[in-house]
């Protein structure tokens, strides 16, 4: 058996995952090869029913895959003994998309569930849960049932218990997404958190980009089972190779929107009024591109949509502007933001 | 006749009691059991499985009188007679405890399977499953379907007279029945069913108390 | 040959049970039957009441499975709907079984006796071991009715379980001795003229466990219905119940009055 | 002998047939009704519930014996005569069908109040939500537990003797026991047992064929 | 009784909903009066366990309110008999949270059952669903049970069941939150759709501010059971009263983020480097205020954050940016801004 280097968390080889229904056959997962190395943030992004639920469930056994193999804390899960599997699972803490909560334990019964079976005495139990509690905010909702929970309480309780066992290797499928935005960004910087202080590798599912930008290091983009590109965060964002990661980027920040807006409003365009789409990815926003440009070709510049932010260190994103000059300066303008190694495009 | 009368009060009630305690746990395990050698189970086990279902299905199908019949060696073997109320204790458990098991794996599966699931992926051996999950998760629907169970014990115990089991039943039948005394068969119905609403109330109490939505 | 005989005589349905059953399924296929013209239909019933029900109602015609004193307490309880007798039968003593005594005399002290739980059987227990010395039993014990209270005197200090009749022989590894009652007794491959510790005579005494054909009181005179009686008492029939019951079931036949004084 | 043995898998399987037929709508009915008057159910009703919920203790806690008895006049009214195979028929009706409503009831208890609320804001009338939800949500453990309460129904069959219903049971009771004809009873309870396998199997295979996850 | 205008399609008056347990006794809703008129599309938010999905239900009744009066389509729900009840119900679709559907009825089925009570033909049912299986692009699921669908499916199914009766009214429970980008841009244009062509009243639930801004006219804003501020969704963002609304707002474009990254970075703060954030609400910002600021007072901008949108036709928006120059310059650059209606705060 080939050694897996330590670096990697969890490696996934050749994955298929395959449904058979009476009439029906579903590839849910095809021939997917994965590796999160020890500490990484990686996101999984595409459509519903790309097969992103069914790939994590691969990584803790839940789904076992009709081929492949399975490597997590470099231990051969597929090879493993039902007893051996427990132990490796105990490192793996899950967020279900469906929460999954069992309704006849309270909030902290719930949450104090997987620390059962781990010999702590009762006092330390409660008192994790009391953390854990305090850290997803539903202390006064302690010893309430899942039936008497909003559908984001019920999720934070999910997340309380995926914590609880202190695993290893976290993931995540969903979250964050029946969360409200202030939930989200806190549990997002939790998430953040346990990686950071703890180690945590992190898999993280997601149909939010910004959750992406946020928090993940690595990305996968997933369509009809297959894994189309991957790669650091940033460099998908900066160079997205699929449409479909395009298409997720674009979708993420409403350019397509935006754009459609321009033209139903500004219709008559020309060689002295033209609309350029930007596209920044270094360090030269901070330089105040457009301030510099605008005063040095004399064109009058208009911001009609601006989406930037930093990611990764590194500030990135989209604006739409409107320029107005002569047509010498539009040209000056244009060539000047190439120079500034901003892409761009000249939509009319 | 009074005394006669409360003797077969207790008997019914020690009868339904002590059957209904070892049925519930032979019924349970074997419940269980077959909850969890089934295909997709916990523990998927087709011999194991088949064996179960079969023994469960066999048992079933014996009517009780020649039960009473068949198990009387075993019923020697255990309490030291094949007559009087202890020894209805063995056919009455064989007798009910196949229907408990199958009503057990019943309620069993309207477990949500995302929790097992989720149970699963938090490391829990397969007895702390049963136990912490497939038990308590299913609590309530065991507890509906145990106050089904108790009451038909109730009504088995009335048909082990052939035995000299006694109880409300055999009074009911043999004396109040047999010897057209009506207000014997009615009063001992009447106890029966007061019996069997107490059980009912105490179920429903218990099914409104465990329920969580 | 009998087909149109059997055109005006509808058929007679027979209720019996255990060992009556088996000599009415016998006695409806008979030529005897047949050359009587009788179309007879045999019926299972396994329970006495529901049969005695079954009969008054007019579900079954005619049934054969009582003793008389189990036909007077039914016709005690039921004023409205009597039974009446059709004639007599046979009689088959009762018997006292036991698997660990030879004699009366070695049951011992505190021994368990099993008994039927149904009226006349149990009734009819009780004399049979006041008989055997046992017991004693009020002076005003009802032979139909009567209950292990009517107890007078238990000097062995026995005590009773009452069982189902049709469990006696299974029973008998379990108690110290049980009474059962002939047909059950064969049932269970036990002649009781030469297996039992202690039987019944004939006598006045036990003429209440003579059994009958009974119907329901209004077809008392049916003519059909009383041709049964001669039918069974026919040599060929008698010959068949002797044989196939190695003598335990005794040919009485005597007029209803008879029982009636 | 053999065509009595025939006879008599025929009067069982007649018994059981059209007695679950019958026991089947009137515990469907029941048991629908006690769902939908139960507290917070689609049609509440407090009064309607009691009675209900009474009705079936009750007719559960009469010893089937008795119960033979006191339907009697109830019988000849119905099918014209108290004893014989069709006679057994109303009192396998009733001594199953109470059985069969708590099963109901308790399966139609784990259908998801989600989607019966789904449905009642999709303007469902109760007896569209009854029909189109209910019953059809809960098949799978509407089989379940019919077959279960088949299998119940065909050990009650057996206790039918009492009034002629002849069929296995009285074969196996009144010749195989009664007249220690060992190989009878073994006969007949062997048939017995395979019926109970058919409906197993095909209670199992229904359970399979109409569950959806 | 009180006439209701015909203008308001949904009309909830001092509703309260207590739910009681043995222990304690929840306010869900507290004394909460909505109008929702006809053609609006009205959003609510609010986090986690604020009494959203109570309020919502109370609409059609599937929570009884404890107190209040509801009317919808100018019938008061409140005092019908059932049987009319549910005359109105099938005006009103409901998209829920937890999907809620049959699990033994196909996808076709579940979208077919609202139909099946209308006395529609099989071939005529059929149709329709299949057109809204093409509304929610799940063709090929037609025939596929919810245990076989991914979340996001099962949402799409939910969706396209609200919609089959061709409903007056319809109220959607985080209807998006399990979608990808994608779906939900595809869902969101469909509501706006049938809000326009139908003129279907929508009540929204959501916790994703972009779905707020992208569809909605109204919104309200709910905390602790009670509605704490509500309005034009442009009033809302651009003025918003409440900490909750701000809190919404912020970190739905992330301002707070941003800032602290920036503060983190750029230390050294003077007169002569400075940080403004600009907010943008009106036609301002298509005159180009930045580059036509920076070229008049001859300061550097460089622009380290930017949100920028369109909303209900005004482009709204937040800019953070870095303005060097000399201490006159900056101080006529903020002038000038504010003079432009731009609000603008110096941060540094
Ligand atoms: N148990 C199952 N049986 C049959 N098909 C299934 C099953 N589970 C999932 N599928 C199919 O597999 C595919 C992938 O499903 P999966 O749940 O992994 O999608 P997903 O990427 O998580 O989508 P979403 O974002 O909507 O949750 C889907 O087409 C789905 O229909
Ligand atoms: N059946 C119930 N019994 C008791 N309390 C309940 C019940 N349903 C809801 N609650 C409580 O009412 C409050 C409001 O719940 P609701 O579901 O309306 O919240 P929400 O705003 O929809 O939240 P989310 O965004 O998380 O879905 C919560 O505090 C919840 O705990
Ligand atoms: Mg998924
Ligand atoms: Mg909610």
């Amino acid at each position: 058996m080939e050694k897996v280097g330590t670096m990697a968390s969890i490696v996934l080889k050749n994955i298929d995952v395959t449904f058979k229904n009476k009439a029906q056959t579903v590839n849910a997962v095809k021939n997917v090869s994965l590796e999160v190395e020890q500490g990484d943030i990686y996101g999984i992004i595409g459509y519903s029913g790309a097969g992103k639920s069914t790939l994590v469930r691969v990584i803790n056994l839940l789904q076992r895959p009709t081929n492949g193999t399975v490597i997590v804390e470099d231990q051969e899960l597929t090879k493993l003994k039902p007893q051996e599997l427990r132990q490796v699972r105990k490192k793996i803490g899950m967020i279900f998309q469906h929460f999954n909560l069992m309704k006849s334990r309270t909030v902290a019964g719930n949450i104090a569930y997987p620390l059962l079976a781990t010999g702590l005495s009762k006092a330390e139990i409660n008192a994790k849960v009391t953390r854990l509690l305090e850290l997803v905010d539903l202390s006064e909702y302690r010893d309430a049932y899942p039936s008497q929970l909003s559908g984001g309480q019920k999720q934070r309780v999910a997340i309380a218990r995926a914590l609880a066992n202190d695993p290893q290797v976290l993931i995540s499928d969903e979250a964050t997404s029946a969360l409200d935005p202030k939930t989200t960004k806190s549990i997002l910087e939790l998430l953040k958190k346990v990686n950071e202080q703890l180690k945590i590798t992190i898999v993280l599912i997601t149909h939010e980009m910004q959750v992406v930008k946020e928090i993940c290091h690595n990305v996968a983009v997933m369509e009809q089972g297959q894994i189309i590109e991957r790669g650091p965060v940033r460099e998908v964002f900066i160079n997205p190779k699929t449409a479909l990661a395009k298409d997720f980027i674009e979708t993420s920040v409403n350019i397509k929107k935006a754009l459609e807006r321009i033209e139903a409003k500004n219709s008559e365009w020309n060689s002295e009024k033209r609309l350029f789409l930007l596209q920044f990815a270094g360090e030269e926003t901070e330089d105040g591109a457009i301030s510099r440009i605008s005063k040095q070709t004399g064109v009058d510049i208009s911001i009609l949509f601006a989406d930037m932010d930093e990611l990764d260190g590194i500030t990135i994103g989209y604006t739409i502007i409107k320029v107005s000059g002569e047509k010498a300066a539009i040209e000056a303008a244009y060539n000047s933001f190439k120079a500034a190694k901003i892409k761009v495009e000249t939509l009319k | 006749m009074k005394t006669e009368f409360i003797d077969a009060i207790y008997q019914t009630i020690y009868m339904t009691v002590v059957s209904a305690l070892f049925a519930g746990i032979l019924g349970l395990l074997t419940g269980v059991a077959l909850v969890i050698t089934q295909e997709g189970g916990l523990a998927e086990d087709k011999l194991l499985y088949n064996i179960l279902d079969k023994v469960v299905n066999l048992l079933r199908s014996v009517p009780f009188i020649i039960l009473l019949a068949v198990i009387s060696p075993l019923t020697v073997f255990l309490v030291g007679t094949s007559v009087g109320t202890t020894a209805a204790l063995v056919p009455l458990v064989f007798g009910i405890f196949p229907f408990y098991a199958r009503q057990i794996q019943a309620a069993l599966l309207t477990v949500d399977a995302g929790v097992i699931e989720a149970a699963e992926s938090m490391d829990s051996s397969n007895l702390e499953i049963i136990f912490r999950v497939y038990l308590r998760e299913g609590l309530t629907e065991i507890i509906r379907t145990s106050t089904i169970t108790v009451i038909s014990l109730i009504g088995l115990t009335t048909m082990a007279g052939a035995i000299g089991s006694g109880g409300l039943g055999d009074v009911a039948i043999s004396i109040g029945y047999a010897r057209y005394e009506n207000d014997i068969t009615l009063a001992a119905t009447l106890v029966i069913l007061i019996m069997v609403f107490v059980v009912q109330i105490v179920g429903d109490l218990l099914v409104k108390l465990t329920e969580r939505g | 040959n009998s087909s149109k005989k059997s055109a005006e005589s509808a058929t007679i349905t027979v209720g019996s049970m255990n060992t009556d059953y088996q000599v009415w399924k016998h006695i409806a296929e008979s030529k005897e039957a047949k050359k009587l013209g009788l179309k007879i239909k045999v019926k299972s019933i396994t329970d006495g009441v529901q049969l005695n029900n079954a009969t008054a109602q007019g579900s079954v015609d005619v049934n054969a499975f009582q003793s008389w004193s189990y036909l007077e307490t039914y016709n005690k309880q039921h004023k409205k709907t009597k039974l009446a007798a059709l004639g007599t039968t046979y009689y088959e003593p009762m018997g006292l079984y036991s698997n660990k005594y030879k004699k009366v005399a070695e049951i011992p002290d505190g021994a368990t006796i099993a008994i039927a739980n149904n009226p006349s059987q149990a009734a009819r227990g009780l004399l049979l071991l006041q008989k055997a010395g046992l017991i004693t039993l009020k002076k005003n014990f009802d032979s139909a009715t009567g209950t292990t209270s009517d107890i007078n005197a238990n000097p062995k200090n026995l005590k009773f379980k009452e069982i189902d009749d049709t469990t006696g022989p299974r029973v008998l590894k379990s108690v110290d001795a049980v009474i059962i009652s002939n047909s059950v007794a064969f049932d269970g491959g036990l002649n009781v003229l030469k297996d039992s510790i202690y039987h019944e005579t004939i006598s006045k005494n036990t003429k209440d466990n003579i059994n009958v054909l009974a119907t329901a009181a209004k077809n008392k005179d049916n003519k059909a219905y009383q041709k049964l009686v001669k039918l069974f008492h026919s040599k060929a029939i008698q010959a068949y119940v002797n044989k196939k019951f190695s003598g335990t079931k005794v040919e009485v036949k005597k007029p209803v009055s008879y029982l009636e004084d």
